[in-house]
């Protein structure tokens, strides 16, 4: 699975917020890049700028940057109708993600309305399959589902154009553990199906643990560094503040000792 | 727990709408000492009705009935309103999830939190505001002086949240409700807040109720725990023996959680089983 | 393709929509360029308008020399444009020109017509707001319950009503039979013209004065006017109060003020409602300067001479003059209540400092 | 029958819609039991239905018709004869409030067909846009805000004639700018929504977005706001009427009816509290129904 | 209840918009002016059309149709000074050269700005000369300078405040410069006027220290406060508040007949009406009768033809018969059997919309489908004078004629029909509608200053010319003007043409 061929390379993002004499740069000049069928993890404290990143790349912020390419495709300027097909992102609140007025069905039909793809139906049944949701709730509105439902929905919409990455902004921080058992599962599933590479925001160590590979430290709009997920479990980080990070999730997060025990 | 601060039994909720009657809480029953007593349990389990019950600050939609809701001599349940206008605040003290929305944004902190000292102690306005200072230095503000006079939307969430429970603090009530009092937080601040509640518990005999959804968390933190499932609730465990729960929810719970050190293909996936 | 700059708004502002008037230079210019249009417009509409105020002015049997003559010295008789021109010319001597009708200068007619629909508007607004905002708290707090609907059916009954209707049956009621307020106009009769004019409004200028039997003549007179105009604003009022006060009510401070022992009318007054203060002036300033051409109906009914029966009078037989300067007047007193809610709203509202 | 209507209750209650077209009753069934939950809304739509019954059915319902004069008979208090009596041509009071329904529907009917589509367009646009064009669409709406809308009116009555059509144009004309205010409020807190973004996502034009997404979002509160509205226009019309501005006689319009019943409110109270009692019905049922509708849209309220 | 010593009046003053006596076109300027001024003569208020001596003690007519009138030495404007012939003589001039509608007056009688300095002089300080310029019967003459235009203005205030030689105009709009009884202290449009008794007043001191007039628009507020007794005298109002006041002990009301007529209007220049047997025929569908008892009931009373019944000239049993079955016959003859549709103009106010939708309904009997549009003066008139109309109700205004002249002349003459001959303010001008043989008469009569009885002779031949041709004019009432009084008042008495005097006027309990 581990081609190594870079799919996200992202050289030098800058975002900046608000008008001028009062500025904020959420984003930094952050570099970094994921390979194919890979997971990458962003964490960071809250308001570092890590769903901005996401937003920048689908361009629904305004950005600078010197590289940005999916793909091999120069990103920067221009997004085709192509790239709408090959990134999709899954929010953080499944509760805003879902047209409140729409049903099942019709979320997920309106990707495929949009990009004019051909076997919508069956796509649509498919990706409802995929995502292990029952055909008894096509036709139920976003406020007749449990979180946990919502957010397969919202999956499987992404899932509609068939894409080959997807960005998932803390998919599964509004979300009970039990349920974000389900939805993590599902998108190993989902990777190993389709060969998914996932750009993942979290703030949970444990679930960056869980499902990446690397991951990318951020502070105040930099990261401050890219390190495998061994070396952030096993006390490799470099940087002050990374294992500040690791030291408070831990103080008051999971003990060592039943870590043991749920081997054994 | 020789001394009961708080006793609680057979509490139920329920709301009445248009589409028929809902129980949000049926029959819970606890005792309260001065310890750190967890409720645990997923989102709609009841968890902040119950503390709300408790301070008698339900919805108007929402009906409460209970065996007893007994605060020392008083019973909370046929208290006049006055009474529990002296107790809350006075007595027991709550803390709601999200400082952002929970703080008057037109009231500059530091007021707010004299205003929670002044109703129940009858004190100069000055005497307010020193406490006041005083109190936001004890939960480790630097400049309470300058803090005092700032809005809650210039607060960071974190500064926002101990704000909150200086306010609630300040007239030194004997329980205090933290209803997911850090689930918003960052772990950096998290980390100083439970440490100061922790302060509070040891050394002023306060009776905290910690409400929660995170597991590891309450496990770390807690005295004792109450899972809640559904209205109910479901087991009833001290802290440190949390792994020996019997009851198939709470081991689900348990199993659901993705580990740091213990990596796994796949999660377990709890089955609810309509009986519990 | 998508490539959008969010910017955040504060709440507030967003839900009463008011624009910016932030920086003080372009704001000025921005109004400066509104006002210019409204103008221009307002002439342009004019004199499109086909009514000819020469025949209000000469009457329908005039015969066609005198018809001409007048019409030409009024200046009807030239091109739109040079009419427009010489109007702005006049304007920025300060000059609003003169009425067609009467010949008098617009100036010297809007000083005696504004101050008394502003006296109106004034002890309307004082009652209106004065009842209408415990009236919607009320009716907040006990939101669902029997006070709540009575207060929200009084409310739309006074919505529902046409105002003049209620103007008549307040006069006959209140004046005729039971004698306890006085008739139309702004003072009996015989008081005309005793205590000197100084302000305009009859009620200040009597208690300068010190003649109280002028001053209480005065109050009789308004009382009723304003009432019936109050009611309709009362209407308005606590129904927007009362929406307001339902989403502070709702909000989770509220709760947390609660939690620390605040009472009841802690919450309400000292926490809720400081909250909406600031939209509350907005409305209200709104609904206070909507007045100076809604009163129209009621100084109608009530004989008061003032800005509304002034403008349609104007309106109605073409008086262009007299018909622009009191739209430049609306308009003028329109942006600043907004100018000032806007400053009241950073004066009052720590989020938009 | 019971049972039926049963079956028929637990089919739209039922958590699991099977059809589309299921899901959208359900939906409407949903709003409708909200509002058949407010009795002050529910007896507002009954006057409100009664309104359309009377205006479709009237040629059979009005005893006379609305125009015939007998002036012998002029200014009869009500009674058995003239039930609500009759006004100052001998014309029967009662026939001519009933044909007024038809007026008062149109006056509805013209200013929800202008004011929603001006309002909702215009807000949505400068909401979703922003930058200049929002710049310039709210500029024009506050141009038309604070521009006195007698004028306004008066300005179209006099260019395009008077009667009641045109004063009801005018009025709507003035109508639209708080419409807007509203849309683009509403647009701007939803521009930034997530769901809206992933439609972003999948690749559609703004213009698609603000048509099919936007747009409707706003539907529901510029409906409720124009329903609130709606008393309000027809008294303006009303006012019109009494400035002799709109409808022309003999036109059974209410509002004009009740302004020429006022020259008799001292001897014939009949003739301008009859015509004057309706307006107050109607607009009241209108409030009612607005009030009930923002509740039962808005679940959130609860 | 009002003081004893001040009269307060109500009316609406919309129309009231100068008090420029050379420029006055209202009832209600016509009675502010009238107290404010002194005219050369008067008429005697209990005898309509008795001239009586006003500011002129004695007059004489000379054989060549030239007047000469000798001033009452008592008589001095408020400004102190005595009045002189040069002041009469100006007054009349500057009617002339005003241009205003007092010029169209004069114009009749063949003066104009080049002559009316010949024409009009002083012959010494007492005697004012009036010469002829076309031959007029000099009753016309002396009837018409009891009315407005006839007031005398004191020259040298004027003169203080004159600008660009506007001979005062624009600063006379809103002042006095008279003899009247009253002084002017304040008039402010649509809202008050407040007169205040001139203490030195030559025909002696009125009674009332001040007069008060009211703007109040609304007739049944008018109503109340005369009830109340908060009012002494109410004008305008409608008729369901005259007769409701009617049955009020403590009020009294009069009536001010014939200043005008209520008629219907065609224009001949549109093909139906231009046709004689479609207008005849359209004569015979209006209810007159219930038209005048209902519908302008307190605001006309019957008439049938263009000269009221007291004026000499009046023939009976001419004009208006109403008959529902030769309207469709007639109208059947002409080959409109099936009816046609017409737009009706008509003022947005009382009666004028009642009226027009009265004659709606009549019309609509004989298959005739008409639709009303109201509007102001404006928008009812502005077509009329444009001769761009179908058909149209309206009143003329004229204030009190009591010669058959002037009554055939605003309703009947028209000497040039031509479009661009403008004669606007003459109705069969408006009317499209010529009948040379009528204008002859006029002309003829007018000239004849010497035999009263030939004269009336003449225009009894013209009038029934004029409705025997099937007039496009059809009146349907003459106007009434009808005001309320509080019984207090003693020596009240209206005048005919609208120069109510209220200097005699006294109250009592
Ligand atoms: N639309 C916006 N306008 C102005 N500032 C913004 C906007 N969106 C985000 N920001 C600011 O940019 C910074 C980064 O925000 P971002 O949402 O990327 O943080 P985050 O790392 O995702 O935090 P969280 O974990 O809380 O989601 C924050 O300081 C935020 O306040
Ligand atoms: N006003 C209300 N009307 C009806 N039901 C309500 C109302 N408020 C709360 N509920 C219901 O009561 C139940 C218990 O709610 P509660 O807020 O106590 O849950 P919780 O355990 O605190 O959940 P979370 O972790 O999401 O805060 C929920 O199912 C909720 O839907
Ligand atoms: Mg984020
Ligand atoms: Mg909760
Ligand atoms: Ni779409």
């Amino acid at each position: 699975m581990n081609t190594a061929t870079p799919i996200i390379e992202i050289e030098d993002l800058t975002v900046t917020f608000g008008v001028d004499g009062d500025e904020r740069r959420a984003v930094d000049g952050v570099s970094f890049s994921v390979n194919r069928g890979e997971t990458f993890g962003l964490v960071g404290e809250s308001g570092s700028g890590k769903s901005t990143i996401l937003r920048a790349i689908t361009g629904l912020v305004a950005n600078e940057a010197k590289v940005m390419r999916l793909a091999g495709a120069d990103i920067r300027k221009t997004r085709g109708k192509d790239f709408y097909r090959k990134v999709q992102m899954v929010f953080q609140d499944p509760y805003e993600a879902l047209h409140p007025r729409h049903t099942v069905w019709r979320q997920l039909m309106e990707p495929a309305r949009i990009q004019n793809i051909q076997g919508a139906e069956a796509r649509g049944h498919a990706a409802l399959d995929a995502v292990g949701l029952s055909r008894s709730l096509l036709w139920r509105y976003p406020h007749q589902l449990s979180g946990g439902q919502r957010q397969r929905v919202a999956i499987a919409r992404a899932l509609m154009s068939d894409p080959e990455i997807l960005l998932l902004d803390e998919p599964t921080s509004a979300l009970d553990v039990s349920v974000q058992a389900e939805i993590l599962n599902l998108l190993c599933d989902l990777q190993d199906e389709r060969g998914l590479t996932y750009l993942m925001v979290t703030h949970d160590l444990g679930v960056v643990a869980h499902m990446c590979k690397r991951t990318a430290v951020m502070q105040a709009g930099v990261i401050v560094e890219t390190l495998g997920v061994d070396a952030l479990v096993h006390g490799g980080a470099t940087q002050e503040y990374t294992r500040k990070l690791i030291a408070a999730s831990e103080a008051y997060g999971e003990d060592p000792h039943d870590a043991a025990q749920a081997r054994a | 727990m020789t001394d009961t601060l708080l006793s609680v039994r057979d509490l139920k909720i329920s709301f009445h709408g248009a589409s028929g009657t809902f129980d949000a809480v049926r029959g819970v029953s606890f005792d309260l000492g001065r310890e750190k007593l967890g409720i645990v349990g997923e989102s709609g389990s009841g968890k902040s009705m119950t503390g709300r019950a408790i301070m008698r600050l339900t919805p108007p939609a929402a009906m409460v009935r209970a065996e007893r809701i007994q605060l020392g001599e008083v019973n909370i349940l046929s208290a006049s309103e006055a009474t529990m206008n002296d107790i809350r605040g006075r007595r027991i003290g709550l803390i709601m999830q999200d400082p952002k929305y929970s703080l008057n944004p037109v009231v500059t902190v530091g007021e707010q939190i004299a205003e929670a000292y002044r109703i129940h102690t009858r004190s100069s306005s000055a005497q307010a505001r020193e406490r006041a200072v005083a109190m936001l230095g004890a939960v480790q503000i630097r400049e309470p002086e300058r803090v005092y006079r700032m809005y809650p939307h210039e607060m960071s969430g974190g500064m926002g949240q101990r704000i909150m429970i200086a306010m609630m603090l300040v007239s030194e009530p004997e329980i205090l409700i933290a209803d997911e009092a850090t689930s918003a937080l960052d772990v950096t601040v998290r980390l100083e807040i439970l440490n100061l509640l922790n302060d509070m518990v040891q050394k002023r005999g306060l009776g905290l109720i910690f409400i929660s959804h995170d597991l590891n968390l309450v496990r770390r933190f807690c005295d004792r725990v109450l899972i809640m499932y559904r209205g109910r609730v479901v087991e009833t465990l001290k802290a440190s023996d949390l792994d020996q729960a019997t009851h198939p929810y709470t081991r689900g719970l348990l199993d659901a959680m993705p580990r740091i050190h213990t990596p796994r293909k796949r999660l377990p996936v709890l089955t609810r089983d309509a009986a519990w | 393709m998508v490539n959008q700059v969010e910017t955040a708004i504060s709440p507030a502002k967003r839900r009463l929509g008011l624009r910016k008037y932030s920086r003080f230079g372009g704001s000025l210019a921005s109004v400066l360029t509104t006002l210019f249009l409204l103008v221009l417009l307002t002439f342009i509409i004019g004199r499109l308008m086909p009514i000819d105020p020469v025949i209000a002015v000469v009457g329908p049997d005039a015969d066609q020399a005198t018809y001409l003559k007048v019409k030409q010295e009024l200046g009807l008789n030239l091109p739109v444009l040079q009419q427009f021109w010489i109007f702005l010319k006049n304007l920025l001597h300060g000059n609003f020109g003169t009425t067609l009708l009467t010949g008098r200068p617009v100036m010297e007619d809007i000083a005696r017509v504004l101050p008394a629909t502003v006296e109106l508007a004034t002890v309307t607004i004082i009652l209106g707001a004065g009842i209408g905002i415990p009236l919607g708290v009320y009716a907040a707090v006990n939101r669902g319950r029997f006070a709540d609907h009575a207060v929200r059916l009084i409310a739309l009954l006074g919505h529902s009503t046409p105002i003049f209707w209620i103007g008549m049956v307040g006069l006959m009621l209140f004046y005729a039979k039971l004698g306890w307020v006085g008739g139309s106009g702004r003072l009996d009769l015989f008081y005309e013209d005793i205590v000197p004019n100084v302000t305009g409004f009859l009620l200040i200028d009597a208690l300068l004065a010190g003649d109280m039997e002028v001053f209480w003549s005065a109050v009789t007179h308004i009382v009723l006017p304003a009432s019936v105009l109050a009611y309709a604003s009362i209407a308005y009022i606590s129904r927007i109060t009362r929406s307001f006060m339902l989403e502070q009510l709702s909000q989770e401070y509220v709760i947390t003020a609660r939690a620390k022992g605040v009472s009841r009318r802690g919450v309400i007054w000292l926490h809720a409602f400081k909250n909406i203060r600031v939209q509350l002036v907005t409305v209200v300033a709104l609904s206070y300067g909507g007045m100076l051409e809604g009163a129209v109906l009621i100084e109608t009914v009530f004989g008061w001479p003032g800005f509304g029966q002034y403008l349609t009078n104007a309106l109605v037989i073409g008086d262009m003059n007299v018909v622009v300067a009191c739209t430049l007047i609306i308009g003028c007193v329109f942006i600043a209540l907004n100018v000032i809610s806007d400053l009241l709203y950073k004066f009052f509202d720590p989020r938009i400092k | 029958m019971s049972t039926a209507s049963k079956g028929l209750t637990a089919w739209l209650t039922t958590e699991e819609p099977n059809s589309a077209r299921h899901a959208t009753l359900q939906n409407i069934w949903r709003v409708w039991s909200r509002f058949a939950s407010n009795p002050l809304g529910v007896a507002g739509l009954v006057i409100i239905l009664l309104l359309v019954f009377v205006a479709v059915f009237v040629p059979w319902l009005a005893p006379y018709s609305p125009f015939e004069q007998n002036l012998r008979e002029t200014l009869m208090a009500p009674n058995g004869q003239h039930l609500l009596g009759t006004d100052e041509l001998g014309r029967d009071i009662l026939s001519r409030i009933l044909w007024g329904s038809r007026i008062t529907l149109s006056i509805v009917a013209i200013v929800s067909v202008i004011v929603a589509p001006i309002g909702l367009i215009v807000g949505c646009l400068a909401g979703y846009y922003g930058g200049w064009l929002d710049t310039i669409l709210m500029r024009v709406t506050e141009l038309f805000l604070s521009f006195p809308s007698l004028i306004l009116a008066l300005a179209f009555v006099a260019a395009l004639g008077p009667n009641l059509n045109n004063a009801i144009i005018a009025i709507a004309l003035t109508q639209w700018p708080p419409i807007a205010r509203l849309a683009r409020a509403e647009s701007l807190s939803l521009r930034n929504r997530d769901h809206i973004s992933a439609v972003r996502l999948m690749g559609a034009s703004s213009l698609h977005i603000v048509i099919a997404h936007i747009a409707p979002l706003c539907i529901p509160s510029v409906i409720v706001r124009i329903t609130l509205n709606m008393a309000g226009i027809i008294l303006t019309a009303a006012g019109l009427g009494f400035l002799g501005l709109g409808a022309q006689p003999p036109s059974p319009e209410w509002g004009a009816m009740v302004s020429t019943g006022r020259r008799f409110m001292l001897d014939s109270w009949w003739v301008g509290t009859m015509p004057g009692l309706s307006i107050l019905f109607v607009s009241l049922a209108f409030n009612l129904v607005g009030d009930a509708l923002r509740d039962a849209l808005d679940p959130r309220q609860e | 209840r009002t003081p004893q010593d001040q009269l307060v009046i109500g009316m609406n003053m919309v129309n009231l918009t100068t008090l420029d006596p050379h420029n006055a076109n209202s009832y209600e300027s016509y009675h502010v002016i009238a107290n404010l001024y002194d005219t050369l003569l008067r008429s005697d208020p209990n005898t309509p059309g008795k001239v009586v001596p006003g500011l002129a003690k004695s007059w004489t007519v000379l054989p060549d149709g030239t007047l000469e009138f000798t001033l009452d030495e008592r008589a001095t404007f408020q400004s102190g000074r005595k009045i002189t012939a040069a002041d009469v003589a100006y007054s009349f001039q500057r009617a002339v050269k005003l241009g205003l509608l007092a010029r169209a007056y004069y114009a009749n009688w063949g003066y104009d700005a080049a002559n009316v300095d010949q024409k009009f002089r002083a012959k010494d300080d007492r005697t004012f000369v009036m010469e002829v310029a076309t031959p007029v019967a000099p009753s016309l003459k002396l009837n018409a300078l009891t009315r407005v235009y006839g007031a005398v203005l004191d020259r040298e205030v004027i003169a203080k405040h004159e600008k660009d030689g506007d001979m005062g105009r624009g600063w006379l709009a809103s002042n006095a410069a008279g003899s009247g009884p009253f002084t002017l202290n304040r008039w402010n449009p649509n809202d008050i006027v407040v007169l205040s008794r001139f203490d030195a007043y030559w025909g002696g001191e009125p009674k009332m220290k001040r007069v008060l007039v009211r703007h109040l628009p609304e007739s049944q507020t008018e109503r109340l406060q005369l009830e109340k007794g908060d009012l002494d005298v109410g004008f305008q109002l409608v008729s369901a508040d005259i007769d409701g006041l009617a049955k009020n002990p403590n009020i009294v009301i009069d009536r001010l007949v014939g200043s005008g007529f209520y008629y219907l209007i065609m224009s001949t220049k549109d093909p139906e009406f231009a046709k004689p047997e479609v207008r005849r025929a359209l004569r015979y569908c209006i209810n007159y009768k219930d038209i005048n008892d209902v519908v302008m009931k307190n605001y006309g009373t019957s008439a049938t033809t263009f000269i009221p019944a007291d004026i000499p000239g009046y023939i009976p049993d001419i004009g208006n018969v109403y008959d529902p079955a030769k309207c469709k016959q007639g109208l059947a003859d002409a080959g409109y059997g099936e009816g046609f549709s017409k737009q009706l103009l008509s003022l947005n106010s009382t009666p004028y919309a009642d009226m027009a939708t009265a004659i709606q309904q009549n019309l609509a009997v004989a298959g005739i489908k008409v639709d009303i549009l109201t509007g102001n003066g404006d928008q009812t008139y502005g077509p009329m004078r444009d001769r761009k109309f179908q058909l149209g109700v309206g009143r003329t205004a004229s204030s009190a004629q009591t010669d058959a002249d002037g009554w055939l002349r605003t309703h009947v003459y028209n000497p040039d029909n031509k479009d661009d001959a403008n004669l606007s303010n003459l109705q069969a001008w408006r009317a499209s509608f010529e009948l040379p043989d009528v204008n002859k008469l006029m002309d003829e009569a007018q000239a004849i200053t010497d035999n009263e009885a030939k004269r009336v002779e003449l225009y009894k031949q013209a009038l029934k010319l004029f409705e025997e041709s099937a007039p496009p004019i059809i009146p349907i009432s003459q106007r009434v003007d009808p005001y309320a009084k509080s019984a207090r008042l003693k020596n009240y008495v209206g005048d005919i043409g609208w120069m109510t005097r209220w200097d005699r006027v006294e109250k009592q309990d």
